[in-house]
């Protein structure tokens, strides 16, 4: 499942720091090399790895870039806590370590093949589905339609901003719906939260949801979801907890018979509805 | 089936000691807990429970995982030579990572009760499915088991309710079984691991009768239906339990004495929750693993907030995974009745009490229908 | 006993108190828990017994977050913990109904374990009024112990039968105390400083930092704790047998100096039966000694030693001086 | 064990240095050339008073042999008071240590004025000799320190 060295899946590998973009200003990506320059390792779609800065703590983050990019990992890091501020301060040659990967995936070969795909991302939301969505687009033939509805709190806090214009909005039979929550200077795309947005639209159930933001956005975005007639098994998002070991044993991500570590962190809705109401 | 006298008993121990660890019960400041044996050590192989379980000896409370030493190297100074103004020295770092060696030493686990070699049957489920920890694997390749009879169990004992024979060890996943009966240590190896031990200090054991242990065996059988807790009932509990037992209204009854400390964890043989942490020194990074408790409130806490806010999740957290989530992933209960925590709890809070809550509750229940 | 449930029963039916805070008959003879009884039904269940140990002042600070009175059986040396909550502007005085019970000492059940007594089915004359010996119904025959020999340690050293605060009174108390109360940290301090490290060493060897002492203690109710704060460097939860058992238990006794009632919980939780009073213990006897006798939680005006000072307080050489001779 | 060449040992004092005096003291010894060995680790706090016990017991577990406070004299504090709860502070925890067994040599307060450049190069040349003479910090330092 992980391939971080024989000795012992808690034992990491080390990984070099060879790009980092400031996406917004508390949010930047990281582009991960082993030390050789080569890939750390292979991942699926909506897998995480642990990053690791010794010496200060080590978190659970979603690989950003997709598993056809071939050459690094990606990871988009918000600036929220201990860790990921020492993570903002780190420069391009700077070593952190990385374990992983770990969690499953989205189902892109499986489920999702051939099927219209809604994406539906809020703020850093939209770390884990670019991963989804890039895998998507360079395996164009094997899905239908894709809409991405993305929103944040300012025009300034789009993530990937650049490559959304660049590549997904000329992508081919691809929808891409930008909004801000609030009026800003020089936006003129539309304004207003995530889930009003979505109902604005419309979107026909011809499709498979695909979400992921702050819980309150999820929780909306389910909400209008359902009101439009979606099912609970058309829809899949990614949750989030604490953890340490990532492999399903320190128990702190434990949710009924559940780790989040380990069977998830991607579920579909009808499986989380099966859990003890506790993430 | 082989026996030694108790007044002989530390010839086997250093015996034993000369080629493996030894590790067993041990009196240390008025205590008895697992540990290494030394000559001049009182052990205490009469004590029926330790303080601690010993999972110890498989899962260490503490541990390094592997040394991190952590460079700070300038930039090539080329970059720099040359120019007349100062320039700002970038510097990077470079960290260089050394794994904890594993175990690959024998080792032997001496006077464990039935009750613990299950617990570690339940350590199993866990550290050996994919993927394996190998830190774990090799402890538990390396190690022996000795297991004992619980000579006089106490009324803290609940074994039997989750199918373990305290009176009878070689049903155990041990490597010998041993009863102490009128002060003679009787012993069968019940393993190749145990023949292997067994051979390696014949010369210090006598042959014995094979049913020298019988009568102890029906002796300990019998006093095990006398204790009260042994008559508990499971039902209720298990796979499937999930949702008639979380939105249970008892739990908020229940947890209010816990103090949120992890007594119980701590001397659980079965809870396994860990934390992984930095340790600086000046001459590195030691990345270590401790147990850590899902009583504590910082168990689950995230940068952004966490998902077990009060105590009374955190209580319920415990049990459902012992007696629910824990049967529905592995099949198998995570709690082996060895009653440490009845015997422990600041507040007289337990397992036991709380399967008897819902007993009751259902009572109620029942009566008011 | 049943007059003591008779008159918390009238409590609550009256309406003077919303709950009480108080002891449920445990499932075994010598377990009762700390429990909250909102309906008068509910006190069947109740009962105050030679094992009611617990120091129920701590669970105040929550239910003083309540809406309208608790009332709250405290034993005399639990008062002192309770009025030093007040002085720290814990509990809420308003919101508490003090019933002060009456206490003949508290029993540790590990006694009667030391002294080979297992398998227990019944034990009787624990409560207030019980006879001077105690006796065991086990699955290995009968058996009896003296009251006092059963008593947890820190009743050895009672500080008096008197309740320092309470709105009415339950119950005859007696001063259970045989020995002086610095006796034990006197025998330390006449040991040699290798002497002494060997036995703190040994001691604090079995801590499990299970945190038991910090969260039953009632002067520790820091809504988080130094020690659970990992932006410094103070959350090592180690157990290492070196030095984090030591740091933890120092500053802990540090952190409660002046604060400290010498209750006696840490020493009665401790799952490895440390004696962790001894440290709390060595700070009151320095407080008295250098800055004039204090007992906190006697009176919820005094101030703290530890945030108070004298232009003419002693240097901190003293130490060595006194240690030297 | 750190050694010079000549096998002698070498400890390592943490001195806390109160900004006002004592530090001002550790400057004025300096620029008056006068020495103090340099063993002696200064980290400079705004107050003796800022003095958390933790501080302490972290620097001995780092491998610290001694540990020396320098504040303002008492009357002197730049902060009215600051000092006088130092005292009490560090007079309990001294005690506290050397309850557990540390050798009492190993902690020491002493005021240091702005002025006592002098005193405060005595102070520490003692200090030094005195941890000299008590040898390594081995009963309250951590093992995993030591590799």
């Amino acid at each position: 499942m992980c391939n971080c060295g024989s000795h012992d899946s808690l034992v990491p590998q080390i990984g070099i720091i060879t790009g980092i973009t400031q996406e917004t200003p508390d949010v930047k990506t990281f582009k991960v090399n082993a030390p050789d320059g080569g890939k750390l390792f292979e991942h699926m779609p909506g897998q995480c790895a642990m990053v690791c800065i010794p010496g200060v703590s080590e978190g659970m983050f979603s690989i950003t870039s997709s598993p056809t990019n071939k050459e690094y990992q990606e990871f988009s890091i918000k600036k929220c806590g201990i860790l990921t501020e020492q993570l903002h301060s780190l420069q391009v040659g700077d070593e952190v370590t990385v374990r992983g990967p770990y969690g499953n995936n989205f189902p892109v070969e499986t489920e999702f093949k051939g099927k219209n795909l809604l994406f539906i991302a809020g703020g850093i939301g939209l770390a884990p589905l670019r991963s989804v969505i890039n895998y998507c687009l360079d395996n164009r033939e094997n899905y239908g339609r894709i809409d991405i509805l993305y929103g944040s709190r300012s025009a300034d806090d789009l993530v990937k901003l650049q490559e959304i214009q660049d590549v997904w909005m000329k992508a081919p039979n691809v929808n891409v719906y930008l909004t801000i929550d609030r009026e800003q200077e020089g936006w003129d795309g539309h304004v207003g939260f995530v889930p009003t947005y979505l109902k604005e639209i419309g979107f026909s159930t011809d499709c498979i949801g695909i979400v992921c933001g702050p819980p309150i956005m999820i929780k909306f975005v389910l909400q209008g979801l359902k009101e439009m007639g979606f099912t609970d098994e058309q829809i899949y998002t990614t949750l989030e907890l604490r953890m340490k070991c990532g492999i399903g044993k320190c128990g702190r991500c434990n949710i009924g018979s559940k780790f989040v570590c380990k069977d998830g962190p991607v579920f579909r809705f009808d499986q989380i509805d099966e859990l003890p109401n506790e993430y | 089936m082989y026996k030694i006298s108790l007044d002989n008993i530390n010839s086997l121990f250093a015996a034993i000691a000369e080629s493996k660890e030894l590790f067993l019960p041990v009196k240390k400041a008025g205590q008895a807990n697992y540990a290494n044996w030394t000559e001049d050590c009182e052990v205490a192989l009469d004590s029926l429970k330790t303080v601690k379980s010993p999972k110890d000896a498989f899962f260490p409370q503490f541990e390094t995982l592997y040394k991190v030493n952590r460079k700070i190297i300038p930039t090539d100074a080329s970059e720099e030579e040359g120019s007349e103004t100062l320039v700002e020295t970038k510097l990077r770092t470079k960290l260089e990572i050394t794994p904890t060696e594993l175990k690959d030493k024998d080792f032997v686990v001496f006077g464990m009760k039935s009750c613990d070699v299950k617990g570690i049957e339940a350590l199993d489920k866990v550290f050996l499915t994919d993927p394996v920890d190998n830190f774990y694997k090799a402890r538990r390749e390396h190690g022996i088991i000795v297991a004992l009879a619980c000579h006089e169990p106490e009324e803290s004992c609940f074994c039997t309710v989750f199918g373990v024979d305290p009176a009878d060890p070689s049903k155990a996943k041990a490597d010998v079984a041993t009863w102490i009966v009128d002060g003679e240590l009787y012993w069968k190896a019940i393993s190749e691991k145990g023949e292997e031990l067994t051979k390696s200090v014949a010369s210090l054991l006598s042959d014995a009768a094979d049913d020298a242990a019988d009568a102890e065996i029906s002796n300990i059988t019998n006093i095990m239906t006398k204790l009260p807790n042994t008559k508990l009932s499971l039902e209720g509990w298990g796979e499937g339990k999930t949702d008639e037992k979380f939105n249970s209204e008892v739990w908020n009854e229940l947890y209010k004495p816990c103090l949120g400390c992890g007594t119980c964890t701590f001397v659980c043989p079965t809870c396994q929750c860990y934390d992984i942490k930095d340790y600086s020194t000046k001459d590195g990074i030691q990345r270590y693993r401790c147990w850590d408790s899902c009583m504590y409130s910082d168990f689950t806490l995230m940068a952004g907030g966490q998902n077990r806010t009060s105590q009374v999740q955190r209580f319920r957290q415990r049990f459902m995974h012992k007696l629910v989530y824990f049967p529905d992933r592995y099949g198998m209960y995570s709690c082996v009745g060895c009653g440490r925590c009845v015997d422990k709890c600041p507040q007289s809070l337990n397992v036991v009490k709380v399967i008897k809550a819902f007993e009751n509750e259902k009572k109620e229940a029942g009566a008011n229908v | 006993m049943q007059g003591l449930i008779d008159r918390l029963s009238a409590l609550l039916s009256d309406g003077t108190v919303a709950r009480v805070l108080g002891w449920k008959k445990g499932d075994m003879p010598y377990n009762p828990e700390p429990h909250m009884f909102e309906t008068a039904e509910s006190l069947k269940d109740f009962v105050y017994d030679g094992f009611c140990g617990a120091n129920l002042s701590k669970m105040m600070i929550e239910a003083s977050k309540l809406e309208g009175k608790t009332a709250v059986c405290l034993k005399p040396c639990d008062s002192y913990s309770f009025n030093q909550l007040i002085r720290e502007h814990r509990v809420d005085r308003e919101n508490a109904y003090i019933i002060g019970v009456g206490c003949r000492g508290k029993l540790d059940i590990d006694k009667a374990r030391a002294n080979g007594i297992k398998g227990i089915e019944e034990v009787s004359g624990t409560e207030l009024d019980g006879p001077d010996s105690v006796s065991f119904k086990t699955i290995y025959g009968d058996k009896e112990m003296s009251y006092s020999d059963l008593l947890l340690g820190r009743c050895h050293v009672c500080k008096g039968k008197e309740h320092m605060i309470y709105d009415e009174l339950w119950g005859e108390s007696k001063d259970t105390a045989d020995s002086e109360r610095f006796d034990e940290v006197k025998a330390l301090e006449a040991m040699s400083p290798a002497e002494r490290f060997e036995f703190f060493k040994k001691e604090l060897s079995k801590c499990i930092r299970c945190n038991a002492c910090r969260n039953v203690c009632p002067a520790c109710s820091c809504r988080k704790c130094a020690f659970d704060n990992n932006n410094f460097d103070s959350q090592q939860k180690a157990n290492v047998d070196s030095f984090e058992e030591k740091m933890f238990h120092i500053i802990r006794a540090f952190h409660v100096a002046g604060r400290c009632t010498d209750c006696g919980e840490c020493s009665r939780v401790c799952p490895e039966g440390i004696p962790l009073h001894l440290f709390n213990r060595k700070f009151i006897k320095d407080i008295d000694e250098l800055y004039g006798e204090f007992q906190a939680g006697k009176d919820p005006e005094a101030q703290s030693p530890l945030t108070d000072y004298t232009f003419e307080d002693c240097e901190p050489g003293i130490v060595a001086e006194r240690s030297n001779g | 064990m750190p050694m010079t060449e000549n096998g002698e040992f070498r400890p390592l004092i943490v001195a806390f240095c109160c900004n006002w005096c004592s530090y001002a003291g550790a400057d004025l010894a300096g620029s008056s050339r006068l020495s103090y060995p340099a063993d002696v680790k200064i980290i400079r706090v705004p107050c003796s008073g800022r003095v958390n016990p933790m501080f302490i017991l972290r620097a001995f577990e780092r491998g610290a042999d001694g540990v020396i406070i320098c504040g303002c004299h008492p009357g002197d504090c730049h902060y009215t008071s600051g000092n006088y709860f130092a005292r009490r502070r560090m007079t309990l925890l001294f005690s506290m240590l050397d309850y557990i067994g540390v050798e009492n040599g190993r902690t020491r307060v002493e005021w240091v004025s702005a002025a006592e450049g002098a005193k405060f190069s005595a102070t520490m040349n003692e200090f030094v000799e005195k941890i000299k003479s008590l040898g390594e910090n081995v009963r309250l330092g951590d093992l995993r320190c030591k590799d």
